[in-house]
């Protein structure tokens, strides 16, 4: 068996062992359900997975190609609608989301709208928030995945679809955002990131192996925190690797991107 | 918090949230439970029109009533004004077919797991289009509030974004307890197209799996055409009584649709024609390639039956059954 | 077979014409109930009799003891929610609603939650609204069936739980109300009542066979406008009570108390 | 409509509507799927405090939790407050046994068509219980903004009624239109008991027929104990997703309890017992007489089933299944 990883597995890894048993989780599809499938089989049993169109806590034959797909609902313990998701989730039930995203800001705000200076006129039109703004005002915890580069961590976001701590310091709660939610953690192929607690700015956490605080500030437009103390990631165990390669996505479809 | 200033979303309002008008179309509505059994093509000709805000159910791919959505696109119908509640599918098909000119975007362009849509986009960067930002649970208490009979719903979500900005929604404060939360104006569509697995005669239907909006958006529109996999009998909706989703006076026709949710997954029934879907892909790439894309799968079926026989037959379907019970 | 009838026989007869095929009802037990059957039965096959507690459209076997019990979704063609139904009723479905109460007054509010005038030691504490005060803002059409006496018809009612026109007038438009709903009729043992087009007070329409206008004015507080025409009640027929008393109530739990 | 003058009811708020006060305790609570079974005495012990909060599931004769209402009565919980939300047999129940002293009243003392409780009325003509007024619809809806995770819903019901004058709603302006609505302040109760048809052993319950307003209160309540007419497995439960009713986490204790709903009804198993009713209301013409009627009804009867066996045992039961299927 093959211990070495490639950033995809060790980025999924990672996120999974974020995800505490007992604990409630919305997922997209791709590397959230994928992260949220291992934790399952690994150290939380009883994580129970949810899907914003309505599906709560199926056993997952296979990973979904739609949060809304047959998958999701599969021996499921409940079916219902998308506004009734969004309900638990404003009711204060979820622990976590996943999102990810064009662009990130130093404060964990996302763009999945457009690029471009001018909303009518978009150079790039993404698919906008989708759940995404949703989620991440409502659940109290918001982890993001996503590769790192200068073009994805930007200073000043085209456009902010969802609500990271915004213009951080206290905006989050003042915008009327209910109070201690927002982003949790970063994870990309370089470290894994999280926020300073009274400015709210992104604060590394842990670096990968073989990675530097180069790397960090290389791949971002803004300023990364480096505080004093910083772990190093620790790497997937070869049982992680066994469960991700053969059970969560035996066909490659997420951790053969790389 | 009485000297905080409430903000409104900048975004265009495209259907009045007056509660009233639509108590006033309801109580001219006939009611009467009759046999509502039609055609697609004459239900497309008598409810949709040019201009009308459409609503769809389902969830991009999943559950979505492909086959009145085919003859939309053949009856070219144009300026639509549509609610992009997890539009995927529906969303590629009602570019390819330039229906509309409005959107209210929640999800638009994309494919989830399976990519963008060139073609979409095409459309949506047009300039073509006018748009307003929402989210997805935006979109569906829209539509609840419209359900419940009322001009609005306070939510705690949107606040503080460019989503919010580009929105129609108002910042209020909560009377009881002064937080701030957004208002959402209720979403009356003109007309709702909706697939589902079982309806009788009269439109009383049950859905199988997540209901995701449809329930609501039944309820919120003013004319309804339902889609069905089967027609089953008054006697067995009577049944079981907690199986129905929506109840006929909402419905104003009924279609019997084998499979009319294809190439998208109806849950429990077949699962979506992935190959299908990546021929769209590639077909989009390209605008003159596209058009005849189109022109082989929709405009020149006479019907959705045609389409299904281009795509495999039942020889396919068959096949999308076995992968949706999964051997 | 009898064909002379008493007076809760007539009230429910009258009742039940009033309600057209194709129309939408909310009903309550008794009474209402037995009026919407009947209609049923007769000219109104397509009728759809909903229950506040959920039940919408059954073919009842029986009359129910209870708007909640299984009667009311017995071969029903669904089975929801209070909400529900109270939302179905807001959003403008239902045409026709029928209450009672303690006390009515010329401009049709409903009292049914105490007589006294502390309202913090009421000297008889009766139910509240229950879902009359949803019905009566939310409906088309109220109608009230009762028996008729100078304690009923009162000058004022002394807790207004469920609005009728309020002050008369627009008043019942400014209070924020539905426009073009409110009180419809009134259906007494001595007549049948309905509302003056501009001022919204209380006007004779048909005097039951055998009534006076010494009885209308004898068994109200308040002056009823007796309007140049009004009808004679059409009596109930021998087929609508052959239906009443064999099929719709058998064993006389309403018809019977006469 | 700006200088119109917004009115606001001078009824008491017994709870608070505050989303974020419950946000803070469902962050807290234990959501792990786990084994819930006890014993109606070791739950009413465990989950409901002298000066709680009490919604009850069922309509007043209809699926009502009648096993934990009498255990409530025998444990002498005091100073309770209450959801009076059709409240008819469970109400006869707590005010026999005296057990609160504030209520939010949409219908009370009343039986529908069996008339009114005598004794109910002692209890709230006594001026020891606070009661603040509401309509059906208006609670429904209370529960249905905790439900949400909202602190009030808007609605137009109770405007310009001594009802709403005697509730604690609050008249807002709609944002968009203007027009005058009743805000209802979401009910966040301190327990909820229900009685449902089939659950796990985790909390995911099951309810055939009417729902009421089951679901919202069991989402808006901080503890919910259920009884439940069987026990199922969890398998069963996931072969129908789609009727899982009240989810697992909502739930701290389930306790299997045949015919847990008797003297009221149940839909689809059995009937109510309307000569049992019926000695209720003989019994409480007298206060002396109730208090026997209870002591031997209730609180000498060490549980449920030794009630049932006073009352006629499987024999009754039976009668009562069949007078449900109209034989």
């Amino acid at each position: 068996m093959e211990t070495t990883y490639n950033p995809m597995e060790l980025m999924i890894t990672v996120a999974a062992r974020n995800l505490e048993d007992g604990a409630m989780v919305v997922v997209g599809t791709g590397v959230p359900v994928a992260a949220a499938m291992l934790a399952q089989m690994t150290q939380s049993p009883n994580l129970t997975i949810m899907f914003e169109a309505g599906g709560i806590a199926p056993l997952l034959p296979t990973m979904p190609i739609s949060v809304g797909d047959s998958r999701t609902t599969h021996k499921g313990l409940k079916a219902t609608s998308m506004a009734e998701i969004m309900e638990l989730c404003q009711a204060g039930v979820v622990d976590y989301c996943f999102l990810g995203g064009a662009q990130i800001d130093k404060y964990g705000n996302l763009n999945s709208t457009m690029i471009g200076d001018d909303y009518n006129k978009p150079k790039t039109r993404f698919p906008g928030s989708g759940g995404a703004n949703d989620l991440a005002s409502l659940c109290w915890r918001t982890m993001v995945v996503t590769p790192q580069n200068q073009k994805r961590f930007a200073n000043k976001v085209d456009f902010i679809t969802t609500p990271g701590f915004l213009e951080g310091g206290t905006s989050r709660v003042e915008a009327g955002l209910p109070a201690n939610t927002g982003p949790y953690k970063v994870i990309t192929d370089i470290g894994v990131y999280g926020y300073h607690e009274e400015s709210k700015a992104m604060m590394l956490l842990s670096l990968h192996p073989g990675k530097t605080l180069e790397d960090v500030k290389a791949n971002a437009e803004f300023d990364i925190i480096i505080p004093e103390n910083y772990e190093t990631t620790v790497e997937p165990s070869a049982e992680e690797l066994r469960i991700l390669r053969e059970k969560v996505d035996p066909s490659g479809v997420i951790i053969g991107r790389g | 918090m009485n000297d905080t200033k409430l903000n409104t979303g900048i975004g265009e309002l495209f259907m009045s949230p007056n509660a009233d008008e639509m108590r006033g179309f309801l109580r001219n509505k006939k009611k009467q439970m009759k046999n509502k059994l039609t055609t697609v093509a004459e239900a497309i000709d008598t409810y949709v029109n040019d201009g009308d805000y459409l609503a769809i159910g389902g969830f991009g791919g999943v559950r979505i009533p492909t086959a009145l959505i085919h003859e939309i696109i053949r009856k070219e119908k144009k300026n639509l004004g549509f609610a992009g509640h997890v539009s995927t599918h529906d969303c590629q098909l009602l570019s390819a077919g330039k229906s509309f000119n409005r959107c209210d975007a929640a999800y638009i362009v994309g494919l989830e797991a399976r990519g963008l849509s060139k073609n979409s986009r095409r459309m949506f960067e047009s300039g073509n289009v006018k748009v307003t930002e929402w989210s997805n649970g935006a979109l569906s208490w829209r539509f609840k509030a419209a359900a419940m009979g009322l001009p609005y719903l306070p939510s705690r979500v949107m606040l503080g974004t460019d989503t919010f900005k580009h929105s129609a929604a108002k910042e209020v404060e909560c009377p009881f307890t002064g937080q701030k939360l957004a208002a959402l104006p209720a979403l009356y569509p003109d007309v709702a197209i909706l697939h589902v697995h079982r309806a009788d005669v009269y439109g009383n239907c049950q859905i199988d799996g997540i209901l995701v909006a449809d329930d609501d958006i039944a309820k919120a529109s003013k004319r309804v055409i339902v889609t069905t996999e089967k027609i089953i009998s008054n006697e067995e909706i009577r049944r079981e009584p907690g199986k129905t989703v929506i109840p006929y006076w909402c419905v104003d026709a009924v279609i019997e649709m084998p499979f009319g949710s294809y190439p998208g997954n109806m849950p429990g029934e077949y699962f979506s024609d992935e190959e299908h879907l990546k021929d769209w892909l590639v077909a989009e790439k390209d605008e003159m390639q596209l058009e005849e894309f189109v022109g082989h799968h929709i405009l020149s079926s006479k019907d959705f039956y045609e389409y299904l026989e281009k795509n495999g037959g039942m020889n396919k379907m068959k096949q999308l059954m076995q992968a949706e019970h999964l051997y």
